[in-house]
């Protein structure tokens, strides 16, 4: 040591010296693995809208939708699916890896992550052809009375598998050619529809080995070309609410043997209409069964291939009453979720241009922003689970 | 055309000056459509919306890139329409219609993925003519369509023209 | 100590402010070192220069991160000592010996990675006082110390005091 | 179609007709995979630095060094370690894969990719103790005459492992406890070299199975408390040069049984050692055999715990002379690396504070730069390769 050096030293020594004896010393610490906070129905899962860099490590973010303080983190492979089961206590991963990172041997498989705990406690391997698709929320379903997990396949040729979710076996698989999508029924736990080309919806019944029974094709219900459907649709007691590209609310039951829909309608005025609003984003909708408010993600300007714009401005929509009973700024929404409580908050993740994956909270009622987060919390942003 | 090239030139540079490359939104279609101007086929416009002027294949408004979604291969060591050295060309794709307006015709675009390694995270760019969800699986963007491939990680997108739609 | 506390608190100001929180390069070390102020034990100023006034622990400058290289689990579910949930400590870890300057004493900190997750990608920091390459394991830190478990994907790191370093 | 709409679309259809007449069809156009350009010696493989975000996908990108035009890419998995062949035909890449992206069975792998094609031909699977460690480039290390690979492992308790590159097969595991890096004999095949922590090098014989048939300790070569080595060493002929935290220069022979130094000497004038200029970075050391000259990244202001500070300037050293031959600005360069030519160029992955991975091209005789890629080129930039 130089000499200024062993100067400073020893000064410093004398110096320590003086300050120990005004302190005891700190004391000694222990790590350890913190508890996930509990869920008081605001904790959001949002998975990461395929990153554009890293497609084969998506994950799922647990985040404090009160505070947007980051909880906990899951993967979500490569082009995931997740849904949360009805009792919410396992987070359904439907997803893909590879045996060499980004190459080598294919394995799909549906993990079982326990939401207390984040840790997955058992797996379901499935057939190599999950529906490997940017993230929306229709592709891994939980049928009614939580009996089975509906899977979304894709080779493109489409189905969907069917596990036990007793057993986690896979039972079967149910060819849905022309199909996509799963809309499980409210009532019976062995039927599911699924939206298909020809604008009709298919009902299929299934038996407990998971055996097909029958199916039903319905009449034609939206035009795929003119005015399509987008593919998240969203439930209403027995109803799924659906909006179409150009802004028309489809209420469709899907509950009986043979998807049934009311009339069409159109929530967007003369003037909207004039300004050509129309919906547009990847998971723009959300309804909330307490205020009986949709919400959807709008933009202006729209033509033809606009549907996938982030919002500039969210909407509620009365559905008893038809009509638009809020409006408020967006920063570019591109999935929309409310919490499940009276006086629900709404969140949406927002993609405003070059600032990926921005979380907002707004009052579900009066549409007032209640806050935002930093505006890289995500790096995509993807569909928001809320339970 | 030029009458038109000089505006849509005007237009594409706002869209460029005023957004990112990636979201890219442009006014292009209201200029065509609520304009003074002649208005052409209404041109679609969404996020990263395609110019049929445009082409330049490592630019999201390139014309043939109307219904693309995904990272452009002339990006990441690949062209327009060749993969990059080591991913391999998807088995399987989906079509776009897409106008170019040097010769007024709209041809037949085939989108194809390239597979076999992680995305290549450069010029991420998405435009959704006549684009439709899942149900129209042969339209469809946003599905992996390294599906049917043996190495099927998604790595950029590719297009190629097939034909003349008519 | 206040006179030490104001100059200390007025440099790390400078230090956050002339620099993104992540490529943190302080003058600390030669405001204590060249100064007029009565030099203290020369305190290490490096890439991610940590302040032995510093006590947040969700900020890379916090005195106890002095040999810190890593992600701060802090900013991604966890505490500065506790892992996020669905991650574990890892069985080995490093250690440094840092300098407390409320109390004028050095600790000896132990690091511990926690495990079982792809990166956390929040709040990176690098600063490596007395750290040394791998030939001296035992106070390297770029390697995975998350080695020895069986689930040894990287997540994020934490720091707990082992003792004081005398 | 609205009436407007069916306006415009007739008058298009009439333009289009028109337009037609004048105009053929443009060719129908056909995929394929590019070629990769062939290596004119200035191609750059760059691993980024275990990205902060996706630790388990990290990538070699293959880039074009005068152009900066990105070529391929391939996965280095989760701290993965990568060497080119002697021959130049083979990428080695050592790493580490979970069977469930970030959880799950864990495996440790060499696989061989084609440097003409970056398609992995084949693989050795490793026990699972690879060193996972930040890019340093001394972890995977070809023998001479290309007989053997010798992969770092850190348990942490520390060994090599042997690969005979002809078969393929690990021939053995080599204990090498307290010690760390790989400095293959530049004659002798079966002979290896390592840095310790009692500032000794030891070097290991090994015959032709994998068998350790002798080692030999060298004498105290340096103090790794007051003046540590950086770990990357680099060959200069017969020799390894190392520069010390100080910047004092070490050139280690280890080719013979046991390692020699020649007297360590300092680049470093008296001003610059007032304003304690000292080197910094992962690895900031480079030597041109063609023109003698060693690259150096240094930072003002130095003190203990700065050695991984990004350069704020490259020193050009001539070995011969011992003398700082040239100074240039830098953007906080974190890796250096020169082609092996007459006039080499010297290129330089930088980490500017908030801006990851830039990579910049200098003349290295003059240290003009002759380019820089955009900011964001890598995601956060790693050891270099240029053949």
């Amino acid at each position: 040591m130089s000499p200024r050096t062993r100067l400073a030293a020893g000064v410093a020594a004398v110096l320590a010296l003086v300050a120990r004896a005004a302190w005891a010393d700190l004391p000694i610490e222990h790590t350890g693995v913190a508890q996930l906070k509990p869920d008081n129905g605001h904790r959001l899962y949002i998975v990461d809208k395929f990153p554009p860099a890293h497609a084969i490590d998506s994950r799922i973010h647990v985040i404090d939708g009160d505070t947007f303080a980051i909880l906990g983190q899951m993967s979500n492979g490569s082009f995931g699916s997740f849904a949360i089961s009805a009792d919410h206590k396992t987070l359904f991963n439907a997803t893909t890896f590879f045996s060499r990172g980004d190459h080598g041997a294919r394995t799909d498989v549906v993990e079982y992550y326990d939401t207390s705990t984040l840790i997955p406690r058992s797996e379901t391997l499935l057939a190599p052809k999950r529906a490997m698709t940017n993230q929306y929320s229709v592709f891994l379903v939980e049928s009614a009375g939580a009996k089975y997990l509906l899977v979304q396949n894709a080779t493109p040729a489409t189905s969907v598998s069917v596990i036990d979710l007793s057993t986690k076996a896979v039972l079967s698989e149910i060819e849905t050619a022309g199909c996509f999508g799963i809309y499980a029924s409210s009532k019976l736990p062995g039927r599911f529809a699924t939206l298909c080309g020809d604008g009709t919806a298919l009902t299929v019944d299934f038996d407990t080995h998971g055996k097909e029974v029958g199916r039903r094709r319905s009449s034609t219900l939206f035009d795929p070309d003119k005015d399509a459907l987008f593919i998240t649709g969203v439930k209403m007691g027995e109803r799924t609410l659906f909006i179409s590209f150009l802004g028309n609310v489809h209420s469709i039951d899907f509950s009986g043997d043979v998807a049934k829909q009311d009339t069409p309608w159109s929530f967007i005025g003369a003037a909207d209409k004039a300004a050509r609003w129309r919906p547009g984003g990847y998971g723009n909708i959300a309804y909330s069964p307490f205020n009986g408010q949709l919400y959807v993600g709008m933009h202006p300007n729209g033509v033809e291939g606009s549907h996938k714009t982030p919002a500039e401005e969210i909407w509620k929509v009365d559905v008893a009453r038809h009509v638009v009973t809020g409006r408020v700024k967006s920063d570019g929404a591109n999935y929309l979720q409310v919490s499940k409580e009276a006086h629900p908050l709404l969140f949406s993740v927002n993609v405003k241009e070059g600032i990926q994956g921005s979380v907002t909270r707004y009052d579900g009622d009066t549409l007032k922003v209640l806050g935002t987060s930093k505006p890289d919390l995500l790096e995509g942003g993807g569909p928001i689970w809320v339970e | 055309m030029s009458l038109f090239d000089r505006t849509a030139e005007k237009a594409s540079r706002t869209l460029a000056r005023r957004t990112s490359r990636r979201g890219v939104l442009s006014t292009l279609g209201r200029l065509f459509v609520g304009g003074a101007l002649m208005p052409l086929l209404p041109i679609d416009r969404t996020y990263g919306r395609t110019d049929p002027h445009q082409t330049d294949a490592t630019q999201c408004d390139y014309w043939k890139y109307c219904a693309m979604d995904g990272q452009l291969c002339s990006c990441c060591g690949g062209t327009g329409t060749q993969c990059p050295p080591g991913t391999e060309v998807s088995k399987v794709s989906w079509v776009g219609t897409c106008l170019n307006a040097h010769d007024g015709k709209s041809y037949l675009v085939s989108y194809s993925d390239c597979c076999g390694r992680s995305s290549c995270g450069q010029c991420y760019c998405s435009a959704n003519v006549r684009e439709r969800p899942g149900y129209e699986m042969a339209i469809h963007n946003d599905v992996n369509w390294c599906m049917a491939n043996s190495q099927s990680s998604y790595h950029c997108t590719v297009s190629v023209i097939v034909g003349v739609a008519g």
